[in-house]
């Protein structure tokens, strides 16, 4: 019995993987799986499949060091690097660090800011895809409990 | 001429003694933060921890370009607009809302003082209409619309000698230990601002009123002062008090006068 | 305040002589005295959280016939009643040592 | 849960637009739960498409942990007076709201 159930899986699997991956930039993540994804290689690995990621300095990844409270956290993601297509926030320790992941038009500036959820102190990371390269930077967010304590 | 004089020592004297003068306690007070933090004028204490943290304050900035209590003071203002069973409303009571700026103020007849969600309610009954609950969401927005027009008015109260026991009172209680961890206000507020409590600015005592309703990130809503006093009592183990309780009015009473002269500038977002 | 300091000692002995014969009655009685006193801190504004919460757990164990538990709980109650009373006594005397001077 | 509209504010600066949106919603993770105990159900917004005279410009895909009445803002080239900008958002219950200013 076993083994024909996973036949069948393998064949709807395999119809599946070609439907999705006709789907433009990030509806192919959303289609994927990557929000579901509970580790940051696993994200990366879906977004971006086995393109080299490069650590860049070109990206201004603006995030507190100590976040004020970890439910609204201000993020932005800028950079200079020409031909942006798509901009993504991961935070490791998230329980799926996929935060956000952004298709960026030609006539859009590749500089964006929202405000995310934190769960505890991490390392936060912007994905920058450009002409079929992807470069990334980190920045370290501390959430500390609230409160005074007593 | 020398009985002028002579009455003018004893007013002195009198003055220098421990009489409730809220002029006399504010200069004191605003010496004591222009002394504690020499490079921050004593107005920057409407910003609260803001003013004396850099790294949050740049925070609190990104918050404050398009805060989330946008949303309460744009219900805050459906809800002043509406009219009353009567046909007459807030403004009737309330003008364009920039009133808060003389708030609280102490009633004669009422010999009490009464606070901006007081003077609501007394504006709802008046027109028969029932009084909103202290601790709802209506009298929060109605406040967050009500100190968003009244921003930059200053601060401007009165302590009439019938008002000064209230106002000692709210003194009192403000410089007196209490609760199981044994602090007052005073501990954190003054001794300790500019300092950290683990991962908390302590902000000045000056300052503390001027921002209200706030929208506490650790809320997720906005929120009256006096939530914020409940919730600070309960912190050292003392027992909250009802929200618009006497104690709070009075307490809300110094809190202002010691920030008499100050822009408003509420409502707010805090952590 | 000396008044209150005889009483409170008064209060102690006499508890102390009860000790031994644990019963209903002393330990109900223990815990009433520390919701006066509790009462007596709350009207000046100084009730405590935890003296609250140790009354109702005394009551809890009183009501399960715990008797010893309700003993202990409601001596802690009576600690920290007295200790609330004590520092609102002694606040009304010093709080306007932190005023800064005019 | 009543949808309201998404607050916009646009600043033009010589060719760039400046937009940011405000966009009143819960979101829900999903593992939070009520003052009873009881989970509240996962319910956030999945995709916020801009459009700049009515040509998309610019889709965001979020997860559950971006924060509660999310902020947004991003920033357009060739936008010029007088050009109409609109955010719309869809949530995982397929509620949709938007909003939409011309620049001044």
């Amino acid at each position: 019995m076993k083994t024909n159930f996973s036949r069948r899986w393998f064949v709807k699997g395999l119809a599946a993987v070609a439907v999705i991956a006709s789907f433009p930039g990030a509806a192919f993540a959303r289609a994927t799986g990557a929000f579901k994804a509970d580790k940051t290689d696993s994200v990366v690995n879906v977004l971006f499949g086995d393109l080299p990621i490069e650590a860049s300095s070109q990206i201004t990844f603006r995030l507190p060091d100590i976040a004020e409270n970890g439910a609204v956290v201000p993020a932005t993601v800028a950079t200079e690097i020409e031909g942006v297509t798509q901009i993504a926030i991961v935070i490791d320790e998230n329980p799926n660090p996929l935060s956000a992941v952004f298709d960026i038009g030609e006539s859009s500036v590749a500089d964006v800011s929202t405000r995310i959820k934190v769960g505890k102190s991490s390392v936060a990371r912007a994905y920058v895809k450009s002409r079929g390269r992807v470069f990334m930077t980190t920045r370290e967010v501390k959430v500390t409990i609230g409160g005074c304590g007593g | 001429m020398i009985r002028g004089t002579v009455c003018l020592v004893a007013l002195l004297a009198g003055a220098g003694s421990a009489s409730a003068d809220p002029e006399s306690d504010r200069q004191a007070l605003a010496r004591y933060f222009e002394q504690r933090f020499p490079d921050v004028e004593v107005a920057a204490h409407i910003d609260g921890a803001y003013a004396l943290n850099a790294q949050t304050r740049e925070q609190w900035l990104a918050m404050e370009d398009f805060p989330p209590y946008e949303f309460s003071v744009d219900d805050g203002e459906v809800l002043f607009g509406a009219s009353f069973k009567d046909g007459s409303g807030y403004q009737d009571c309330f003008g364009d809302g920039n009133v808060k700026a003389h708030f609280p103020y102490f009633d004669l007849k009422e010999q009490s003082v009464v606070t901006l969600e007081l003077a609501i309610n007394d504006c709802r009954v008046a027109s028969g209409e029932e009084p909103l609950a202290y601790d709802g969401e209506d009298i929060a927005l109605l406040s967050a619309y009500m100190a968003f027009t009244s921003r930059d008015s200053v601060i401007d109260i009165e302590v009439p000698p019938e008002g000064l026991a209230a106002y000692e009172e709210g003194k009192q209680y403000y410089y007196s230990r209490r609760g199981q961890l044994n602090f007052s206000c005073s501990h954190c507020h003054m001794q300790m601002s500019g300092m950290k409590l683990r991962a908390e600015t302590l902000s000045a005592t000056i300052g503390h009123v001027t921002h209200w309703p706030v929208y506490r990130l650790k809320w997720q809503e906005i929120g009256p002062l006096h939530r914020r006093f409940k919730e600070c009592n309960e912190q050292v183990g003392a027992e909250g008090l009802e929200y618009q309780s006497e104690t709070y009015r009075n307490l809300e009473y110094f809190l202002t006068y010691m920030s008499q002269g100050l822009p408003l500038n509420g409502p707010a977002s805090r952590k | 305040m000396k008044r209150f300091i005889a009483l409170s000692s008064m209060l102690f002995v006499c508890l102390l002589a009860q000790a031994n014969q644990l019963t209903m009655e002393s330990v109900s009685e223990q815990i009433l005295q520390a919701e006066s006193l509790h009462q007596k801190a709350r009207t000046v504004g100084h009730g405590w959280v935890i003296t609250l919460k140790l009354i109702e757990q005394a009551k809890a164990a009183l009501a399960d016939d715990q008797l010893i538990k309700a003993d202990e709980l409601s001596k802690r109650a009576l600690g920290t009643a007295l200790a609330s009373v004590t520092q609102s006594i002694k606040e009304k005397r010093v709080w306007r040592s932190r005023k800064p001077s005019s | 849960m009543t949808v309201k509209p998404v607050k916009i504010r646009g600043r033009l600066k010589g060719v760039i637009a400046n937009i940011k949106c405000l966009m009143p919603h819960p979101m829900e993770t999903g593992t939070r739960r009520d003052d009873a105990g009881e989970l509240i159900p996962a319910h956030y917004i999945r995709t916020v498409t801009c459009l700049h005279n009515d040509s998309e410009v610019m889709t965001a895909h979020w997860g559950p942990s971006v924060s509660k009445d999310p902020y947004f803002s991003f920033k357009i080239k060739t936008a010029s007076v007088g050009d109409s900008i609109k955010v719309s958002w869809v949530d995982n219950l397929g509620e949709t709201s938007s909003g939409d200013i011309v620049l001044k």
